[in-house]
């Protein structure tokens, strides 16, 4: 066991937490924050591979390192716009649900009135 | 010395992760934040050690940007929890 | 060496708890601070992954930036959180989730693994080419040189999402200035910080940035550091967010990404192909491109924290 | 020279972890959100700085010793408004403590 493959083993457990949270809870923003937890793991996923590349004086591969730095601007702004849309159906609805039937029973009722 | 400064490192991390029981305990949410605050702290003095044991170039500008940034996200907590 | 693991040990076990009770808190408040703590944590597990690039970089925007991001909307949406709460999905669900879980970290444990010994690199490449940049740092060279295409199109892509945050905001605000009206009570001990704090950080994101062509650095972290001042000093009310109709800042914000592509299609003129740049020019024209690029991505990144437009100038 | 400097090396920083020891337990045992702030400036001040002391004798040049000085007082800046962002919050949450 190196601190290579420690990290690595760590950062599969942290995607599949986040994959669970993802899945699971029921708030948008909290999946937003799951979405961030997986992310955390994947780059480290990376960043095990660049560390095992370690050669030519470098202690990692390059490549993959710069590949995590545009990654996480990236998720970033994916972040920052997800937040966005919740709070935006936050104020047009008064709540933050992803339940597709809340909206149609509301069209039903406009549409019998 | 390396070793010294690791074990250091290593004890400050330990410590802070003590406090992180905070955290997990709250009760408040200002309770937490003085976590994520030791936490801070700790990981910049973490930093300076590693950065003194290892010779990697550049850690001591990752301890500079985390001592910057260190008030900004309770800045955040407290502007919004107002 | 033992030592050095007893540590890795340590840190790894508590990355995986912040993790976890991350995704357990009740409040998401107490969630997001858990996530920042999260952010810290792994910006010393690059460290240990010699790293350094990434860690700077996680450190800025994986923690800082996102962190006041969902700490702002956590607040907001707060009211919501109980009749949410109340969907809790089924038993079933859960299971089914679960063992997807499960079968996802097996997957990826097992390919980290199994790994083929010693792992592929392109590090002697990237060492080999290295002299062709003038640039020392490795990690510079692939974003702005070897793989430019990408950061190119990432910086198009933050503007893309800064457009679609601004798209959000409804018709009778459009134009106006982010951030909710009436955020701006003076607080003496805030302003001072405020007031103190983004000269340094000016200093410190100019130093990353200059020390980024041989040693960690960078324009993304340079850029991160100076949006943060700037969120800090609306934060404290001594500036506000600028209306987003401003042509002055439509220009800054677009300025980075089209000085990219000029020299990018200087370089069919010059070398030959797309973002090729002529012998012995390359490290005057990268500075150039980062230089360009900073101030645009610190507006775009400060602007995406500030959110969609939310209210108009008083006639 | 060398063997001085070592010996204020180990010394600083016992210290200073010592501190961060005294941080976390005060964080963790004392009974209120106030008197849990006043702990946890301990280490954000003592801590930290006997660190920055102790490393400063094997700082590389006048300018890493400044980098490690810049650091510290960042960290005291930030810690000093934290803390009293932090407490006006605390006392406005939770008045009866």
């Amino acid at each position: 066991m190196n601190t290579a493959t420690l990290f690595g083993v760590v950062a599969a457990a942290l995607v599949a937490l986040g994959l669970y949270g993802l899945i699971v809870h029921p708030q948008p923003l909290r999946k937003i924050l799951a979405f961030n937890l997986l992310g955390g793991g994947m780059f480290l996923i990376f960043g095990v591979v660049a560390r095992r590349g370690a050669a030519a004086g470098m202690g990692g591969d390059p490549v993959p390192q710069a590949l995590v730095i545009t990654g996480l601007v990236v998720a970033f702004s994916a972040t920052a716009l997800a937040v966005a849309l919740v709070v935006r159906l936050f104020e047009e609805t008064g709540r933050a649900i992803l339940r597709s039937d809340v909206s149609t029973t509301e069209r039903e009722v406009d549409g019998e009135s | 010395m390396a070793e010294f400064l690791l074990g250091a490192a290593a004890f400050v991390v330990a410590m802070v992760a003590v406090g992180l029981l905070r955290l997990l305990r709250g009760p408040a949410n200002t309770d937490r934040m003085m976590a994520g605050q030791l936490l801070g702290t700790g990981g910049i003095a973490a930093l300076l050690l590693l950065a003194a044991a290892t010779n990697i170039p550049g850690v001591m500008d990752v301890a500079l940007a985390l001592a910057l940034l260190a008030a900004f996200s309770s800045v955040a907590f407290v502007m919004s929890a107002s | 060496m033992t030592l050095e693991l007893v540590f890795d040990i340590g840190l790894a076990a508590l990355v995986l708890t912040v993790a976890t009770w991350t995704l357990l808190a009740r409040e998401t408040t107490a969630a997001v601070i858990g996530f920042v703590a999260y952010g810290l944590l792994l910006t010393l597990v690059w460290v240990r992954l010699a790293a350094v690039d990434v860690a700077l970089t996680e450190a800025a925007i994986g923690s800082g930036m996102t962190g006041v991001l969902l700490l702002t909307a956590a607040a907001r949406l707060r009211a919501t959180e109980a009749v949410a709460n109340a969907e809790q999905p089924g038993a079933t669900l859960r299971v089914v989730a679960a063992l997807l879980c499960v079968s996802v970290f097996a997957g990826l444990a097992g390919i980290v693994l199994l790994l083929p010994e010693p792992g592929p690199t392109l590090a002697p490449q990237a060492a080999a080419n290295l002299g062709s940049t003038g640039l020392g740092n490795a990690v510079t060279a692939v974003l702005l040189s070897f793989r430019a295409i990408d950061t190119l199109l990432e910086t198009v892509v933050l503007l893309l999402a800064l457009l679609g945050v601004w798209s959000l905001a409804p018709d009778r605000v459009w134009g106006g200035r982010p951030g909710p009206q009436g955020n701006v009570q003076r607080d003496g001990v805030l302003v001072f910080l405020a007031q103190l704090l983004p000269p340094v950080g000016i200093v410190v994101a100019i130093h990353l940035f200059w020390v980024g062509a041989d040693a960690p650095g960078g324009k993304f972290q340079a850029a991160t550091i100076l949006a943060a001042m700037w969120i800090l000093a609306q934060q404290a009310g001594l500036t506000d967010a600028p209306p987003v109709d401003r042509r002055w800042l439509r220009l800054v914000l677009v300025a980075g990404p089209a000085a990219f592509l000029a020299v990018g299609f200087l370089g069919f003129a010059a070398a030959g192909a797309f973002l090729a740049y002529p012998a012995g020019y390359a490290k005057p024209l990268i500075l150039f491109i980062e230089a360009a690029l900073m101030p645009s991505i610190a507006a775009t990144l400060a602007l995406l924290v500030a959110g969609p437009p939310a209210r108009t100038e008083p006639p | 020279m060398t063997l001085v400097l070592d010996i204020l090396t180990v010394v600083a920083v016992s210290a200073g972890v010592f501190f961060f020891l005294a941080g976390t337990v005060g964080l963790l045992r004392f009974p209120d959100s106030l008197s849990r702030l006043h702990a946890l400036t301990k280490a954000d001040n003592l801590g930290l700085g006997l660190v920055v002391l102790g490393l400063l004798p094997r700082a590389d040049g006048p300018f890493g010793a400044l980098k490690l000085i810049a650091v510290w007082l960042l960290a005291q800046l930030a810690g000093a408004t934290v803390t009293q962002l932090l407490a006006r919050a605390a006392r406005t949450a939770e008045p009866q403590e």
